[in-house]
């Protein structure tokens, strides 16, 4: 089948790329995808790459905490009560606060001298794990919402669009905290922490869809307005294939970055929870717990320094990461 | 634009009636779930030497027995014609239109207490919200012009580990530093009334403002230098420089009004947020506004205090919602309220 | 050749951006003379530096990510290394710009009236009613009607066909000497299209400025020029009176335009002339002539075109060419081959 | 510095006085003593109590401080170490008269007594402020001693009966008030000092708001009041010193802040721009390694022991430890001295408790009925032998709860999570909101049942220094009631009840202080309460305060007596 | 640059009469909504009635200004939007009110190219699932599985096969208008709707994608629907164009009788202000040229009558009161159809540089 000549013109790469490239070859040149485009652009950013090393450095100490304990600490929940002065209530190390000592490397906390190094640590796995979670539930819960909405539009949108509202008029902190003030013992065939650790979870995950359910339907409005979803219907494609092949890997990279970007949200969500007593129960080792009992001992600051630290290295790791990957995924907002 | 104006206004009522619906339903199943009975969430305001007789006049005094509806109902009801509660204490006990709600743990109806701390809250706001807008936004325009310099670099990494910290923390530290240590500060707790001592005023709230402002400030400084950046590369910022305006004019009167906009969006927003309470600072610096209010209330287990506070501080975010769509129009011409 | 005292006379121009990806070079080695009273057309493809040089002449690119130099010289300053504050005194005054979308060149947030009043009372030390009085008076002259009331109008409220006029009106506030028009009606319709360009002609006779329009529409470039330089790759690569680049146009490049065009002028030409392939990069300009990956006598010139980059040459009065082909070659394939296939069927 | 620190105190002979700054110089003598007026002192404590009502209020502070703007029948006298104890007429002339066996007790008022709008106080007055402190549904706050031992026959208070006369008290005269009891009870002067026998105007009283406006009958009146944010206190000029030998009334006027942040109070208390932390119960933690640690500071502190125990119930009536072997194994394997750490340590704790009457009250005896082990830190072979008297060998769980906004009652139930942990006992963190502890919780006998709360923090103080005072609350088994609300979380022993009664019966002192004690050695045998530490706290005197002294009754410096230099 | 194989049997033949799309009365009116409960208080006629046909082979051109409601019939054709009312038939079926599924079957004959080649491909397939996607919707089996058909349906549109693996953004805007028509051609559709398939590409570009649209209606027989507003390339497409103007045919007629001899005042106009590239014929271009002043009317208002009396210069009562009907006038070939009371007579003076009222 011939068509006009110069109609099959050989191809030409496109603007911005060594022509020679093409040229030469003939050959079938494996397509760079926008992932990958977008990770190189990732590398590019140090700031980026260094807070994705935290997060990944704090997942691994996350999990492995209780073998880095087991190396170099202790319980985090049992006492130490020979480092601590039993009238003052302050640790006797001779080095400053008992911090930097090969014993406890992050000194010990008042008043039963727990070992701080370990319980930062454990921290870790609560605030992770709460904060992922949560972020997992929003985004399912906001992404879906959202692309209905978006989608859909008409009364669903409308019914949509006044629950996000909503959900974004209310005075979220102060109604999780009497929602987790009233938490029952025992529900759902769970108990202790693990039952706090799923309300947490729902309760902050339940209340942060709103934010995203908004971005995910501002994309998909914009996304549906693009010629290729019409293409597709012109296709006879159903809703529901344009909405799985067409909309949603489009939707992956706002998505991710505005997960990203919750994250850190959630772990200062379920920190400041703690640090008002309503998140997971003591003696469980959560850095907003570990920092409102701080608060009674400031003379002592190391006991607020190291779990402050913790949530403030986390949630600039998630932030840095957050930022780069948007610019990566996102160049527009450079 | 009158027109939109009662529609929102209406949708905001609306909002509100659903918050408190949810807010309702929320304190009204969750101790059911704990195994609360209308008797035993009575019990808690007849006092000890109450018998059961007693208790149960209160449960049905204060409308615990009815179903959820009714006492919803009562409760929507008693905002606009006030209402009154038998069972508890020998004398009926009248809470007066608008009625958010009556504690019976501190004796007192719930909206003239809120509305006692609000100038508490207030201040802390504003005075924060000047902070903030001042350096934030200065700070995200000298930014976005000189973007790459090392200020700019350095700025922004300050703002980037500003949004990070948590503002209890920056809270207690400060607290520690300025306040127990160098004594610079107060460090909250005695709040002086504006009225009575402005200087007292100020000089108790310098340090959650400084506080709540760093983390504002942050916040903004990297939202106003995103938007400058955008609009600095707009079309019209071009038009202004072939003109041949001077750079100042060029920045000011037309990168930075634009760029402003939507920060003005943002900014109406934060405030109602924190209008309804700044929980966590008012906690730090155990300031007495509407924040700490709700949490002593919660602490306390006082659900109409929990439930007037939750409507109070929803209804300022509805309220800012509404200001900042209006002001929207006001400032950008091609926004056409309908 | 352009007479020695040119109003507007650009010398070697180069305007390069670094970037992530490498150096753009956008502008590369631009050299062109307008006289008062003369229009110049620049055509090119997209991204072959037009707007790029405009800002150029304008002074407007950033010194933190454009790297400019050669000289721009307007009636004898060189706006390249002029003190920033003296070029910024020029603009609005002496040179002024017309900007392709004028919507988003126009603030939203003020009135089309103020916009005018701020472009006068910049140069013009008056009163703001003085200068509303003259900004109406703009307004009525570029065929506004009922300027006195839609002085006070917000751009979004104006048609697109006003927007524009309004653009105009305000770069003709202070009368300048150098009017730059960058794709003033590309986003227009036909009819709007033709009431621009005629208001431009008529005011550019009136005010006996140079002008300089920017399109990749021969047609309008037919219309308003009375030089046209076409671009390519960020070099001139032909240069002539309107009439000598319609008529006898010499490089490949101009042919391919020609022969891209369907005209209403001729009858129905069975099949357009399209030029293969796409527009370089600017960054990794091909070597040699940078067009020679896209050009049909490229072997014709030995290999030469690969390799060595052609000089712009004068082949006629006032024609200049950047091409390898030899003269008498580029004129016989022009008058034997393309030509005739332009108007078969006319 | 351990071992009874603080009864030595009570050996000093009263009224003396010192001036040298020293640690504990206030405890037990007067520091600074001086008669100089004039001055405005400042008082703060950073969270409310229940009410400045006199007739609404049960907080040990509320009535050391109520006797600055209103006067009850009887008072503690004004006096430093066991001089404090003694009781006095205050409107009275002197301390009551019994007559019936115990069952009827008169009082004289003093002449010329006068509210603070000059109106003369009356017999009737007393009446009534005792009569309205009846109406627990509305002053939910006040002890129920009156409703409990005033033969009301079915009287329940002016809001309830209205109309009715209260048919316990008579009033002959205008400054007669006699009370008919229920029973005969002799320690009748002891309620005779409740604030609630305050006089109250019936004109004036609003009921639950009367605490916005408490008319005075004392020497300072409200000159403002707002709710939660505190109060300041003018002299009353209608007061008359001589009609009143115990208060100096010194200062000018006082200024009360409610609600400031707790470490600053103790910043400002030791930098001199705060008299007192009206709370009483001593420095913060933070500041506690700084007021131990610097000489200068050490010797402007004073370490009270209060008549408080801070203690654990175990419930008999949940799982295990039904079984009182089980419940022995808590007591054994209890470890003291965390208990004692989480409570602040030696000085800011307090002592480590072997039974539930501390020290300082007649009656007190050292015991030893279950081992607290080497050091105090339990005696874990006991325990384990216990356990497996209870056929538990391995241990078991079971709850424990505790007040969420009490650091230190977390600490401890995370101390005893440790230590019975040693043993197997494992226990699960429940914190509950304090309001509503004894209402809806702890308190409430279905709900820690039903919900297997076995062990509850705890903590009581005497209501007066004596057996009754302390005891009659948390170990009779008829104060438990269905609705909750006791202070009692589990005593429950008829034999015990017998021996409470046996012990209010008895008019003789001295046998009475002795059954008082058995019945702590009784109720520890029982093993239904784990004793944790007689409370103590490290208190800072302000720079420019004079005669400062611990009150032993309330167990706190005495505001009454405090002037400023 | 060779010419290419001569068009002539195509061109020259005139189309069989045979209507592959039929349109009556066809509207769309998109409701304007106010106040508190969103009452519809107007409506955006942005189709407002329009008649025509397109038979078999034959390509039409739809001109007009910008806003006259071009692209929005070019949607109700291929009915990615509902009518609001009027009557489509497609090969002999009623398809105006069809569902999505009822639709189904109709799709592969009838296609559509987009006008922006950026926004009409999905940046997240490959061009291998872009093309393969008509192929996985409609379930269509291929002889040599969905790869090889997508690889020859490149080749046919001139793209290398090769890069089947490739993302959209790799490719410049001519490529890419390339994959859309061959996702087009997937399906060997009869009908192509094309809204403006060149106007967002280069100049130079914009003759390889009509050539390559030309080709394929020859090699294929396809029948097309061009929308464009540039006068020029529709006349070179085009064996019919239509003229519309706020939502109406103002005039419809072959390409040599509409060109050449256009009888709608608004065509004159239309045609009369595109700029002629000849330097030479400046003057007398701007002679001729009438000009029109004042902006189309709102579509929400139109005038009433004759739409475009507000601008006509030939405009008198009877266009105000009286909405001329689509017909042939006197002296025109049957298929040259006007909308006007006072047709351009054939050579009347119609311009001058005053400007038309
Ligand atoms: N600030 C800049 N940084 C980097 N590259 C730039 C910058 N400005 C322009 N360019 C590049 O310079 C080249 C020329 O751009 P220019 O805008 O002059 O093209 P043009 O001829 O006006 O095209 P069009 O017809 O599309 O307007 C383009 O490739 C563009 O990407
Ligand atoms: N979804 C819609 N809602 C409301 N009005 C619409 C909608 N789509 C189009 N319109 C209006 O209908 C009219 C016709 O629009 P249409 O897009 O068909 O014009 P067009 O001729 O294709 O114009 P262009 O050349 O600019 O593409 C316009 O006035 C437009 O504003
Ligand atoms: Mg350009
Ligand atoms: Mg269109
Ligand atoms: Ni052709």
């Amino acid at each position: 089948m011939v068509v006009g000549p110069d109609a099959s013109i050989s191809d030409q790469v496109p603007v911005g790329e060594p022509p020679a490239e093409a040229e030469g070859s003939q050959k079938a040149i494996e397509g760079r995808s926008l992932g990958q485009i977008a990770w190189r652009r990732l590398k590019r950013d140090k700031a980026a790459m260094a807070g994705g090393i935290v997060i990944i450095l704090l997942i691994l100490i996350a999990i492995f905490a209780p073998l880095i304990v087991h190396a170099w600490g202790y319980d985090p929940n049992s006492f130490h009560q020979e480092t601590m002065d039993p009238a003052t209530q302050a640790p006797t190390s001779t080095f400053p606060f008992g911090a930097f000592d090969s014993k406890h490397l992050m000194g010990v906390e008042p008043p039963f001298g727990r070992d701080i190094f370990s319980r930062v640590l454990y921290g870790a796995r609560i605030s992770l794990l709460i904060a992922f979670l949560a972020t997992l539930l929003s985004v399912v819960i906001g992404a879906t919402l959202g692309v209905i909405a978006g989608y859909l539009g008409g009364w669903a949108d409308w019914l949509i669009s006044r629950a996000m509202d909503l959900f974004l008029a209310f005075p979220i902190l102060v109604f999780a905290i009497a929602l987790a003030g009233v938490i029952p013992d025992k529900a759902f065939g769970l108990s202790g922490d693990t039952l706090r650790i799923v309300l947490l979870i729902f309760i902050i995950g339940f209340f942060n869809w709103g934010y995203m359910a908004r971005i995910v339907r501002g994309q998909t409005l914009s996304l549906r307005e693009r010629e290729f979803v019409d293409a597709s219907r012109s296709l006879g494609a159903r809703s529901g294939y344009i909405l799985r092949k067409e909309l949603l890997p489009n939707l992956v990279a706002p998505i991710l970055i505005y997960a990203t970007l919750l994250i850190p949200t959630n772990i200062l969500f379920e920190a400041g929870l703690s640090f008002l007593g309503v998140g997971i129960r003591p003696p469980t080792a959560t850095w907003g717990g570990m920092l409102s009992e701080a608060v009674r001992y400031y003379t002592m600051p190391h006991f607020m320094f190291w779990p402050g630290l913790a949530i403030f290295v986390t949630v600039l790791a998630f932030n840095l990461f957050g930022d780069g990957l948007r610019d990566a995924l996102d160049p527009k907002t450079r | 634009m009158v027109a939109y104006i009662i529609r929102r206004l209406f949708g905001a009522v609306l909002t509100l009636v659903v918050v408190s619906m949810i807010t309702f339903g929320i304190f009204y199943l969750v101790p059911r779930w704990a195994g609360g009975t209308a008797e035993s969430l009575a019990s808690r305001y007849v006092g000890r030497t109450a018998n059961a007789q007693q208790v149960a006049d209160a449960a049905h005094g204060l409308g615990l027995d009815k179903p959820f509806f009714v006492q919803y109902w009562d409760w929507l009801q008693a905002i606009f014609v006030g209402r009154d509660f038998t069972g508890v204490g020998p004398a009926p006990v009248h809470c007066p239109a608008p009625c958010l709600g009556y504690s019976f743990i501190g004796r007192n109806p719930v909206l003239p207490d809120i509305l006692d701390r609000l100038p508490v809250t207030a201040s802390l706001a504003f005075g924060a919200a000047i902070i903030w807008l001042i350096f934030g936004v200065s700070t995200g325009v000298l930014s976005a012009l000189k973007r790459g310099s090392i200020f700019d670099r350095a700025a922004m990494g300050v703002a980037l580990g500003g949004v990070s910290l948590p503002i209890f923390w920056t809270g207690l530290v400060s607290l520690v530093i300025f306040s127990y240590g160098l004594h610079w500060t107060k460090p909250g707790g005695a709040y002086t009334p504006i009225e009575v001592n402005p200087g007292e005023w100020a000089y108790s709230l310098l340090l959650p403002w400084i506080t709540l402002a760093l983390l504002f400030s942050a916040a903004y400084a990297r939202l106003t230098r995103a938007g400058m950046l955008e609009t600095m590369g707009e079309d019209y910022i071009r038009t202004a420089r072939a003109k041949g305006l001077r750079e100042r004019t060029v920045v000011t009167k037309h990168g930075l009004r634009a760029a402003l906009t939507p920060i003005a969006t943002i900014f109406g927003l934060d405030v109602g947020l924190l209008l309804g309470g700044a929980v966590l600072t008012e906690s730090t610096f155990s300031l007495p506004g509407i924040g700490k209010y709700a949490i002593d209330a919660i602490n306390t287990n006082d659900m109409p205090k929990v439930m007037g506070f939750v409507i109070f501080s929803a209804g300022f975010v509805v309220i800012a919602n509404l200001i900042v769509d209006v002001v929207y129009a006001v400032i950008d011409p091609r926004v056409r309220l309908a | 050749m352009p007479a020695p005292d040119a109003f507007l006379d650009v010398r070697d121009l180069r305007i390069h951006f670094p970037t992530d990806d490498g150096l753009v070079k956008s502008v590369d080695g631009l050299n062109f003379k307008l006289q008062r009273g003369k229009t110049l057309g620049i055509v090119g493809e997209s991204g072959s530096g037009k707007s790029v040089t405009s800002l150029g002449i304008l002074g407007l690119h950033n010194k933190r990510n454009a790297r400019v130099s050669g000289e721009i010289l307007l009636d004898g300053t060189d706006i390249v290394s002029a003190d920033p504050e003296a070029v910024r005194k020029m603009r609005g005054r002496r040179m002024a710009m017309i900007f392709q979308d004028p919507l988003s060149a126009m603030h939203p947030y003020y009135t089309v009236g103020h916009q005018i009043v701020e472009a006068y009372r910049v140069h013009n030390n008056v009163s703001k009613a003085v200068a509303k009085k003259h900004a109406i008076d703009l307004l009525g002259r570029v065929g506004i009607p009922q300027p006195d009331r839609r002085v006070d109008d917000y751009p979004h409220q104006f048609s697109g066909g006003m927007r524009q006029r309004a653009m105009i009106a305000m770069a003709l506030s202070c009368d300048p000497e150098l009017l730059i028009a960058d794709e003033p009606t590309t986003a227009l319709d036909v009819t709007v299209q033709a009431q621009i360009l005629d208001l431009m002609r008529d005011l550019q006779q009136e005010f006996n400025s140079a002008l300089i329009i920017i399109t990749h529409d021969l047609g309008v470039v037919a219309e308003l020029a009375d030089d046209v330089l076409v671009m390519y790759g960020g070099k001139c690569i032909e240069y002539g009176s309107a009439v000598t680049i319609f008529e006898e146009p010499e490089h490949p490049y101009t042919w391919g335009l020609l022969g891209s065009m369907p005209r209403l002028d001729r009858g129905v030409t069975n099949r357009l002339m399209p030029i293969k392939g796409t527009p370089p990069s600017l960054i990794n300009v091909p070597s040699g002539c940078a067009f020679h990956p896209r050009c049909a006598y490229e072997p014709q010139t030995g290999g030469r075109g690969t390799t060595e980059v052609p000089e712009l040459v004068e082949s006629g009065r006032g024609h200049l060419v950047r091409c390898h082909l030899p003269v008498a070659e580029r004129k016989r394939i022009w008058q034997e081959q393309v030509r005739p296939k332009l108007e078969a069927g006319s | 510095a351990c071992g009874g620190g603080g009864t030595d105190s009570n050996t000093d002979s009263s009224g003396g006085g010192t001036t040298t700054a020293a640690f504990d110089a206030a405890n037990g003598k007067v520091f600074n003593p001086s008669d100089k007026k004039g001055g405005t002192m400042k008082f703060a404590i950073s969270s409310d109590w229940d009410s400045v009502d006199p007739g609404d209020t049960y907080y040990g502070l509320s009535w050391n401080l109520a006797r600055l703007y209103t006067r009850s029948l009887t008072m503690f006298k004004v006096g430093a170490g066991s001089t404090s104890s003694e009781l006095t007429g205050d409107l009275a002339e002197g301390l009551g008269v019994p007559s019936d066996g115990g069952k009827t007790w008169t009082y004289k008022l003093r002449q010329g007594l006068k509210f603070e709008d000059g109106t003369p106080i009356t017999s009737k007055d007393v009446e009534y402020g005792v009569s309205r402190s009846l109406e627990k549904s509305a002053l939910v706050n006040g002890p129920t001693y009156f409703n409990d031992f005033l033969d009301l026959k079915g009287y329940k208070g002016p809001y309830s009966s209205k109309g009715q006369d209260n048919p316990a008290i008579d009033t002959p005269d205008d400054l007669t008030i006699v009370f008919h009891l229920n029973k005969p009870f002799g320690g009748f002067d002891y309620f005779a000092q409740i604030p609630a026998t305050a006089p109250v105007p019936v004109a004036k009283d609003t009921g639950v708001k009367y605490k916005e406006h408490v008319v005075s009958s004392g020497p300072y009146k409200f000159e403002s009041y707002e709710a939660g944010k505190g109060f300041k206190l003018v002299r009353n000029d209608q007061w008359d010193q001589s009609t009143d030998p115990n208060r100096k009334a010194l200062p000018d006027g006082y200024d009360v802040t409610i609600g400031a942040n707790a470490d600053d109070i103790d910043n400002q208390i030791i930098d001199g721009s705060l008299d007192v932390d009206i709370a009483g119960t001593g420095v913060q933690p933070a500041a506690l390694s700084r007021v131990l640690g610097q000489p200068d500071l050490k010797a402007r502190a004073d370490n009270p022991l209060s008549a408080r125990l801070n203690y654990t119930s175990i419930n008999p009536n949940v799982g295990p430890l039904k079984n009182i072997e089980c419940r022995k194994a808590v007591e054994y394997a209890a470890d003291r001295t965390t208990y004692q750490t989480a409570y602040g340590g030696p000085e800011a704790g307090g002592e480590i408790a072997t039974g539930l009457l501390p020290p300082q009250i007649p009656g007190f005896q050292k015991l030893d009925v279950w081992s607290m082990g080497a050091d105090n830190k339990g005696d874990l072979d006991k325990a384990k032998a216990a356990l497996q008297a209870c056929g538990q060998p391995n241990g078991f769980e079971t709850n424990i709860a505790y007040r969420a906004e009490r650091p230190k009652e977390k600490a401890t139930a995370e101390a005893l999570q440790q230590s019975l942990a040693r043993v197997g006992i494992k226990l699960t963190l429940k914190p509950f909101p304090t309001g509503d502890y004894f209402s809806l919780y702890a308190g409430k006998p279905s709900y820690r049942d039903q919900n297997n709360l076995g062990l509850m923090l705890n903590s009581w103080g005497a209501d007066w220094n004596d057996g009754f005072g302390f005891l009659s609350q948390i170990v009779d088994g008829r104060v438990i009631r269905d609705t909750g609300g006791s202070s009692n979380l589990s005593v429950n022993v008829p034999e015990i009840n017998t021996m409470v009664d046996q012990a209010i019966a008895e008019t003789d002192t001295a046998k009475r202080d002795a059954l008082w004690g058995a019945i702590d050695k009784r109720v520890m045998e029982e093993a239904v309460i784990l004793p944790g530490v007689w409370a103590k706290q490290v208190t800072v005197r302000s720079t420019r305060t004079t005669n400062v002294f611990v009150n032993d009754a309330y167990g706190m410096y005495d505001f009454l007596a405090m002037g400023i230099q | 640059m060779t010419e290419s194989i001569a068009r002539e049997g195509v061109a020259t033949q005139t189309p069989s009469k045979e209507a592959l799309l039929s349109v009556q009365g066809l509207q769309k009116h998109f409701p304007i909504t106010k106040g508190l409960f969103k009452r519809q208080v107007a409506a955006v006629k942005a189709v407002d009635g329009i008649d025509f046909d397109v038979y078999k082979g034959e390509t039409l051109g739809l001109v007009g200004e910008s806003g006259c409601g071009k692209s929005t019939t070019g949607r109700l054709i291929t009915r990615l939007s509902e009518p609001t009312g009027g009557r489509i038939t497609f090969d002999g079926s009623d398809i105006s009110h069809l569902g999505t599924g009822a639709m189904r079957p109709y799709r592969r004959d009838m296609q559509m190219i987009f006008q922006d080649p950026f926004s009409s491909l999905n940046p997240r397939h490959t061009v291998g699932a872009i093309v393969g996607a008509p192929f996985h919707i409609q379930g269509v089996k291929t002889e040599h599985g969905v790869k090889r058909a997508v690889q020859d349906l490149l080749k046919l549109v001139g793209l290398n096969p090769e890069h089947y693996n490739r993302y959209p953004h790799e490719f410049s805007g001519g490529q890419r208008q390339r994959i859309g028509i061959a996702r087009t051609l997937a399906l060997k559709p009869k009908l192509i709707v094309a809204d403006e398939p060149v106007s967002a590409l280069d100049v130079s570009i914009q003759a390889q994608v009509v050539n390559l649209l030309e080709d394929l209606q020859e090699e294929l027989g396809l029948t097309y629907v061009v929308i464009a507003h540039d006068l020029s390339v529709v006349r070179h497409i085009s064996d019919r164009v239509a003229v519309m103007y706020l939502g109406k045919i103002v005039e419809v007629a072959d390409r040599e009788s509409l060109y050449s001899n256009p009888r709608h005042p608004y065509t004159v106009a239309l045609m009369s202000a595109v700029p002629v590239p000849n330097p030479r014929r400046r003057e007398s271009n701007q002679r001729e040229r009438v000009l029109l002043t004042g902006d189309v009317p709102s579509p929400i208002d139109p005038p009433s009558g004759c739409r475009f009396r507000t601008r006509c210069w030939k405009a008198q009562e009877i266009c105000a009161t009286t909405e001329p009907p689509l017909v042939v006038r006197e002296g025109d070939s049957p298929d040259h159809a006007t909308a006007c009371h006072f047709p351009v007579a054939d050579n009347e003076e119609v311009a001058g540089r005053s400007k038309a009222a």
